[in-house]
C-alpha cells in the first residue's frame, strides 16, 4: 500500500471516529466519551496530515524546520484555546463558541488561499492554464467568502453577546438593504470573475473583502437576543466552509467533518427557530430584536402583588410539590448555585422539587441544562417542556427565576400577540406562581406579560441570585 | 459505426484516468453521504445537550487544520512564501477552534455528570 | 464535463433516489411515492451504464448489436419478473422475495466472474500483471463467494417455503458440521490462493463452486419456519455482494445501494431473532426448527371447551369491543378476505373491531400486514403489539385465528418453556379468548400452549376460512 | 526540483492513474457512509411495512445489472467472447430481480392504500 493510502486510512478512520462522537451526543454519559472520540479522531488526522506528499517533499528539500514551524504554530494555538476554555465563564459558553466559531471559518479562508497562492505561482512558473478547473475555482471562492461572512459575523455576534459598548444599539442605517444588495451583487460579480480567471489572487482577496463586509452588515442589525440563531447559522458555515476546502484540496476527511458540523449547525437553527414560532428569514431580516417596548400600563395597572421573600418561604412551606423555572434572567445574574441551595432546603423538608427547561430558555438551546448542570442539579431533575407541561396543575408552587417569554400565556390566549403560537411552559396553571425578577420589564420578546397579573402570582423583584439567597435564608429560618 | 457523438463522448472518456469534474462529483458524493448521516444522526440528540453539540461540532468544524497543516508545511517555489505563511496563520487559528472547542465541551459535559457530594 | 462525469453524477443521483425511496418507507402512503422513486433510480444508472466506456468502445468498434443484445436480455429479465411478480399469489411472498434475490445474487456473481476473464484476458494479451491488485482480488473472491451462497440458498429456502417434497424433511445427516468445515476450509485456501494468483479464472469458479456446497448445506437444515430469518440474511447477503462488485468495477451506485441493502437486510435479520427471543447463531445452527412436538396431553387433559359457530355467535352477541389475533394459519387458510367480511358483520351492529398484529406472526417480517390490506382492511386498525397490549383487558372477546406462538402464555410464565420470555399478545386477559385451529397441534415452536386449556377459552376446530365464513352466517343470522 | 502542491494535484488528475490501495479506500469511505446511513434510515421504518421493505430493497440490490450490463457490452478481445455472455445472463437474471422487486413492492403497497367501496 502506498503511502497516500495509509493517509487515506487514517483520514476514513477520523471521519468514522467523528460520526461515532456525534451519534454518542444522544446521553450526558456516552456524550463525554463520544467528545474524546472526536479529539482521538481529530489527533489521527492531524498526524496523518504531516504525512502528507507535499509535508514530506518539503521535508527532504528544506529540512524538518517548516514542520517544526507547524508545530510550534499547531501548539500556540492549541494553548491559546485551551486557556481560553478552561478560563471563560460557563454563563458566556454562547460568546465563547462564537468566537471559536469565528476562527474555524477564518483559517477556512486562508487555507484556499495559500492554497491559490502556491498553486497560481506554480501556474506561473510552468506556463500551464488552469482553466479548466471551473468546480474547483467554484470551491475556492465559497470557501473564501463563507470562511470571511464566518469569521466577521462570529466577531459581531460575540461583541453583541459580550454587550461590548460598540455593539449596544443594533445598526438600523436606513439604506442597510441597499448596502446588502451591493455587497451581493458585488460578491456574484467577483465570483464569476473569478471563475473566469482562477488563478488571480487579487479577485480571490477581493471576494473574501467583499465576505467579510457581507459578515458585518448581514449580523450587525440583528438584535443580541437573535444571535444564538445567527451562531447556529454561522457554525453551520463554518463546517460548510471546512467542506468547501476539502473540495479545493481534494480531502475526503475536510468534507466528512465539515458536511457533519453543517448538518448539526442547519438543524439547531431550525430547530430554535421552530421553538420561537420564527421564521428564518424574519430572524435575519425582520426586526423583533429592535420593536420598541409595548407599554404594559394596562396590563399590570394595579394588579400586582409584590411581596418579600419571607412571605414566599411561608407559601412554600405547606407545598408538597414545587417545579422552579430557569429563564435567560438566571444566567444574566448567575443565581445557579442559589438556586441548587434553596432546592436543597426545600428538599431536605421534604418537598418534590423538579426543573422546567424551556426548549428556547436563556440565549442558547440548552443554556440552562447547562447552567444547571454546572450547580451540580441531577439531569433527571431537568424535564422537558412537553413531558413537565400536565403536571403544572397539580404543582403546588411554580418559582419563575428570570423567566418571562416562555411562561407569557399571551402566546397561548391572544392570536395578535407577537409570539402567538410560540409553545410556552403552563406556569399560570400551577396553584401559586411566584415570579422573580428585577422590574416589571419585558423579557427578548419586548411585549407585556399577563402572567405578572394573574390573581395566583407573586412577583418578588430582586436581582435573582441576590432573591433566591436571601429567599433560602427564609426558608432555613422557619 | 462511429457516430460524431460518440466520437467525441469516447475521445473524452480515453483522456484522462480521473478528470476534474470526476473528481468533484466523487467528493459530492462522499459530501451528500456524510450530510445525509449527519441530519440522521444529530436529530437523535436531545434538547438538553444542544449546547455541548454546537461546541463540539465546532472542535470538529477545526478539522481545517488539516487543509492548513498541509499548505503551511508544502515546499514553497522560491519568492512565493506568502502561503506557507498564511498557512501558519491558518494553523494557530484552527488550532484554537479545536483545542478549544474540546476543552469546552468536555468542560460542559463534565457537569452533566452525577458527582459524588 | 467528460462523459464520465455525466455518467457519475447519475449515478450519485440514483443513489440519492434510493436513500430517498428508503426514507420514504417509513408511511404506507409515502411508500409508493418511495417505490417509484427507487424505480426512477434504477432506470437513470442502467441508462447511465450504457453510456460507460467499454460500451461505447465496443459501440465503436463492433456497432450497435452488442448493445441491442444487452437491451434483448433486459427486455426479456424485466418481463420474466413483472409477470412472476403479477402472479404469484400473495401468501407466497417469502418464497417470490427468496427467488428473485437468489437471481441478484447470481447475477453479482456472473458480473464479477465477467469482470475477471475480460481482465485476465487482457493481461494475458499485454502481459501486463494483476499483482498488485490484491484489494480487488479479494473484493472479486468474495462477490463471486457471496453471490453463489445467496443464490443456492435462495433456491433451497424457496423450496422449504413452497413446501416442495424434496425439501420437506429438514436435512440432518449426522456429519453436516464437518462438511460445512470442510467446505469452509475450502474456501479459505481457494481465497487465499485467488489473492496469489489473482488473474486465475480456474480458482475463481472452484471458489463458487464451493460457495454454492456451501449455500445448499448451510441452508438445508435449517426448519422451514425459520427461513425467514434466512430470507433476511440472504437478502442482506445480495446487497453486500452487489456492493462488493462494485468495488470490483470501480463503481460507486453499487457500493452505495449494495451497502443500503445490506444494512436493511441486516437490522430485519435482528429484528427477527429478536422478537424471536433466539439468537442469530442458534437459528443457523440450531435445531428449533426440527425439535420433535412435546406432548400436549397433560396440558390439556379435560380442559377443552369445544364449541360451535353458533355458540361463538351468541357470545360476539354481547360484546362491544372484539380483537382479531391472526397468526400464520391465517395465511395457510387464506382466510384474510373471510375475516373482513366477519369483521364487517360484526362493526355493522356497532362492535368495535381491531386488530393485534405481532411482530413474528406468520412467517415474514410485516406478513399478517400485507395479508390483511390485501382484505382492504384499513392501515389504522392494524395495531401493533406494544400499542394493544393494555387494552386485552377491557376486551371483550379475543378471536385467534390460526396463530399459537405467539399467544402462549408460557412465553410469560414458565421460564423453561423453549419461548420463554419472547414478548406475547397477552389475550388470555381478554373476558373471552376464542381460538380458531384445525386441531390442538402445536405451532412453529412444537410447545403445547396452556391457553387452549384456560377457563375463558373456547377452541373452535376447523380450517381457519371455512370456520370463519361459518362464523360470519352465524352472526348474521342472528 | 520544485514540486509545489497543485502540480501534484494536476499530476495526479491528469497523468497518473489512482493507485489501487487509495482507490479501495475511497470506496471503502463511501462504502461505510452508506451503510450508516442505511442503517439510520431503515431503523425508522415501521413493522408492519417490513415485507414491502425487503422486496423493495430486494429490488435495490438489482443495482448489480450496471455493472453487468458494462461488462456485456464491452469490446471482448477476440477469442474471448465468454465474458460479454457470462454479462448478457447477468443482466437477464438482475433485470428478472429489479423488475420482480419493484413490481411485488407495488403491488404490496397498493393494498395498503386505503380505497373507496
Ligand atoms: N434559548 C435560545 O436558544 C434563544 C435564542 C434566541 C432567542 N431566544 C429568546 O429568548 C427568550 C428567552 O426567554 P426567557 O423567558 O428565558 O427570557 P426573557 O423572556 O428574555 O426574559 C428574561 C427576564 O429575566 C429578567 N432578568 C434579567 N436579568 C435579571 C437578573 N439579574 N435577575 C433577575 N431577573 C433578571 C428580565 O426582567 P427584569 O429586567 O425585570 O429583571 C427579563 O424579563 C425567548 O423569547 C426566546 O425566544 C432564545
Ligand atoms: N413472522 C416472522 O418473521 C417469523 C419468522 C420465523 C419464524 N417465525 C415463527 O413463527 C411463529 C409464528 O407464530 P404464529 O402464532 O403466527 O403461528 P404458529 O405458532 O406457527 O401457529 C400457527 C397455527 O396455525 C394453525 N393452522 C395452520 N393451518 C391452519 C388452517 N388452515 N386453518 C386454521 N389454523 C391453521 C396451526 O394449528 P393446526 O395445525 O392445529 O391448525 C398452528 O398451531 C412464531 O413462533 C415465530 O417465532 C416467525
Amino acid at each position: 500500500m502506498s503511502s497516500q493510502a495509509w493517509i487515506n486510512l487514517a483520514y476514513l478512520a477520523a471521519s468514522m471516529l467523528f460520526i461515532v462522537a456525534f451519534k454518542l451526543m444522544t446521553g450526558p454519559r456516552t456524550a463525554v466519551k463520544g467528545n474524546y472520540l472526536g479529539a482521538v479522531g481529530m489527533a489521527i488526522a492531524l498526524i496523518a496530515a504531516c504525512f502528507e506528499k507535499p509535508v514530506l517533499e518539503s521535508f527532504a528539500e528544506r529540512g524538518a524546520w517548516p514542520l517544526v514551524l507547524v508545530g510550534i504554530a499547531a501548539a500556540i494555538g492549541a494553548a491559546v484555546g485551551a486557556v481560553m476554555a478552561v478560563k471563560y465563564p460557563m454563563t458566556g459558553m454562547p460568546q465563547m463558541v462564537a468566537l471559536l466559531n469565528g476562527f474555524g471559518g477564518a483559517a477556512s479562508t486562508f487555507v484556499a488561499g495559500a492554497e491559490l497562492w502556491n498553486a497560481s505561482a506554480t501556474a506561473k512558473l510552468t506556463e500551464s492554464p488552469l482553466g479548466a478547473w471551473t468546480q474547483f475555482a467554484i470551491a475556492t471562492a465559497l470557501t473564501g467568502l463563507i470562511g470571511a461572512v464566518t469569521f466577521w459575523g462570529s466577531l459581531v455576534a460575540f461583541g453583541k453577546l459580550e454587550e461590548l459598548p460598540q455593539f449596544k444599539k443594533p445598526w438600523t442605517h436606513p439604506n442597510r438593504h441597499w448596502i446588502n444588495l451591493g455587497l451581493a451583487v458585488a460578491t456574484l460579480l467577483l465570483g464569476w470573475g473569478f471563475c473566469a480567471y482562477p488563478s488571480s489572487n487579487l479577485l480571490f482577496w477581493l471576494l473574501v473583502i467583499v465576505g467579510s463586509g457581507l459578515g458585518i452588515t448581514l449580523t450587525m442589525p440583528i438584535g443580541g437576543a437573535d444571535m444564538p440563531v445567527v451562531i447556529c447559522l454561522l457554525n453551520s458555515y463554518s463546517g460548510l466552509a471546512a467542506a468547501a476546502a476539502g473540495f479545493v484540496i481534494d480531502n475526503s476527511v475536510l468534507v466528512i467533518a465539515g458536511s457533519l458540523v453543517g448538518a448539526s449547525g442547519l438543524i439547531l437553527t431550525a430547530i430554535m427557530c421552530q421553538a420561537m414560532n420564527r421564521s428564518l428569514v424574519g430572524v435575519l431580516f425582520g426586526g423583533l430584536g429592535t420593536t420598541a417596548a409595548v407599554s404594559g400600563d394596562d396590563v399590570y395597572a394595579g394588579k400586582i402583588k409584590s411581596v418579600s421573600a419571607e412571605e414566599i418561604a411561608m407559601v412554600l412551606e405547606g407545598a408538597e410539590r414545587v417545579v422552579i423555572v430557569p429563564g435567560y434572567g438566571l444566567a444574566v445574574a448567575q443565581a445557579q448555585h442559589a438556586v441548587r441551595e434553596l432546592a436543597d432546603a426545600l428538599e431536605k423538608r421534604g418537598t418534590t422539587v423538579e426543573y422546567a427547561i424551556h426548549p428556547v430558555a436563556g440565549r442558547m438551546p440548552g443554556h440552562m441544562n447547562v447552567l444547571l448542570a454546572e450547580a451540580d442539579i441531577a439531569y433527571e431533575k431537568l424535564r422537558e417542556m412537553d413531558d413537565i407541561n400536565p403536571t403544572f396543575p397539580e404543582t403546588d408552587v411554580a418559582i419563575v427565576i428570570g423567566a418571562n417569554d416562555v411562561v407569557n400565556p399571551a402566546a397561548r390566549n391572544d392570536p395578535t400577540s407577537p409570539i402567538a403560537g410560540m409553545p410556552i411552559l403552563d406556569v399560570d396553571k400551577a396553584r401559586t406562581v411566584v415570579v422573580v425578577k428585577r422590574s416589571l420589564s419585558p423579557g427578548f420578546a419586548g411585549i407585556p406579560n399577563p402572567l405578572f397579573a394573574a390573581d395566583n402570582t407573586l412577583m418578588y423583584f430582586a436581582d435573582g441570585k441576590k432573591a433566591i439567597l436571601d429567599l433560602t435564608t427564609a426558608v432555613q429560618k422557619n | 459505426m462511429t457516430t460524431p457523438l460518440f466520437a467525441i463522448l469516447l475521445a473524452d472518456a480515453v483522456a484522462a484516468p480521473e478528470d476534474p469534474a470526476a473528481k468533484f462529483i466523487r467528493l459530492l458524493t462522499v459530501f451528500l453521504l456524510a450530510m445525509w448521516v449527519g441530519f440522521e444522526v444529530i436529530t437523535k440528540v436531545p434538547q438538553r445537550l444542544h449546547t455541548p453539540l454546537t461546541s463540539g461540532s465546532n472542535a470538529i468544524s477545526g478539522i481545517t487544520a488539516v487543509g492548513a497543516i498541509v499548505v503551511a508545511g508544502a515546499v514553497a517555489t522560491a519568492g512565493y512564501r506568502f502561503g506557507n505563511l498564511l498557512g501558519l496563520l491558518a494553523v494557530v487559528l484552527a488550532m484554537v477552534n479545536v483545542a478549544g472547542g474540546f476543552v469546552v465541551t468536555h468542560r460542559m459535559l463534565e457537569m452533566f455528570q452525577p458527582k459524588k457530594k
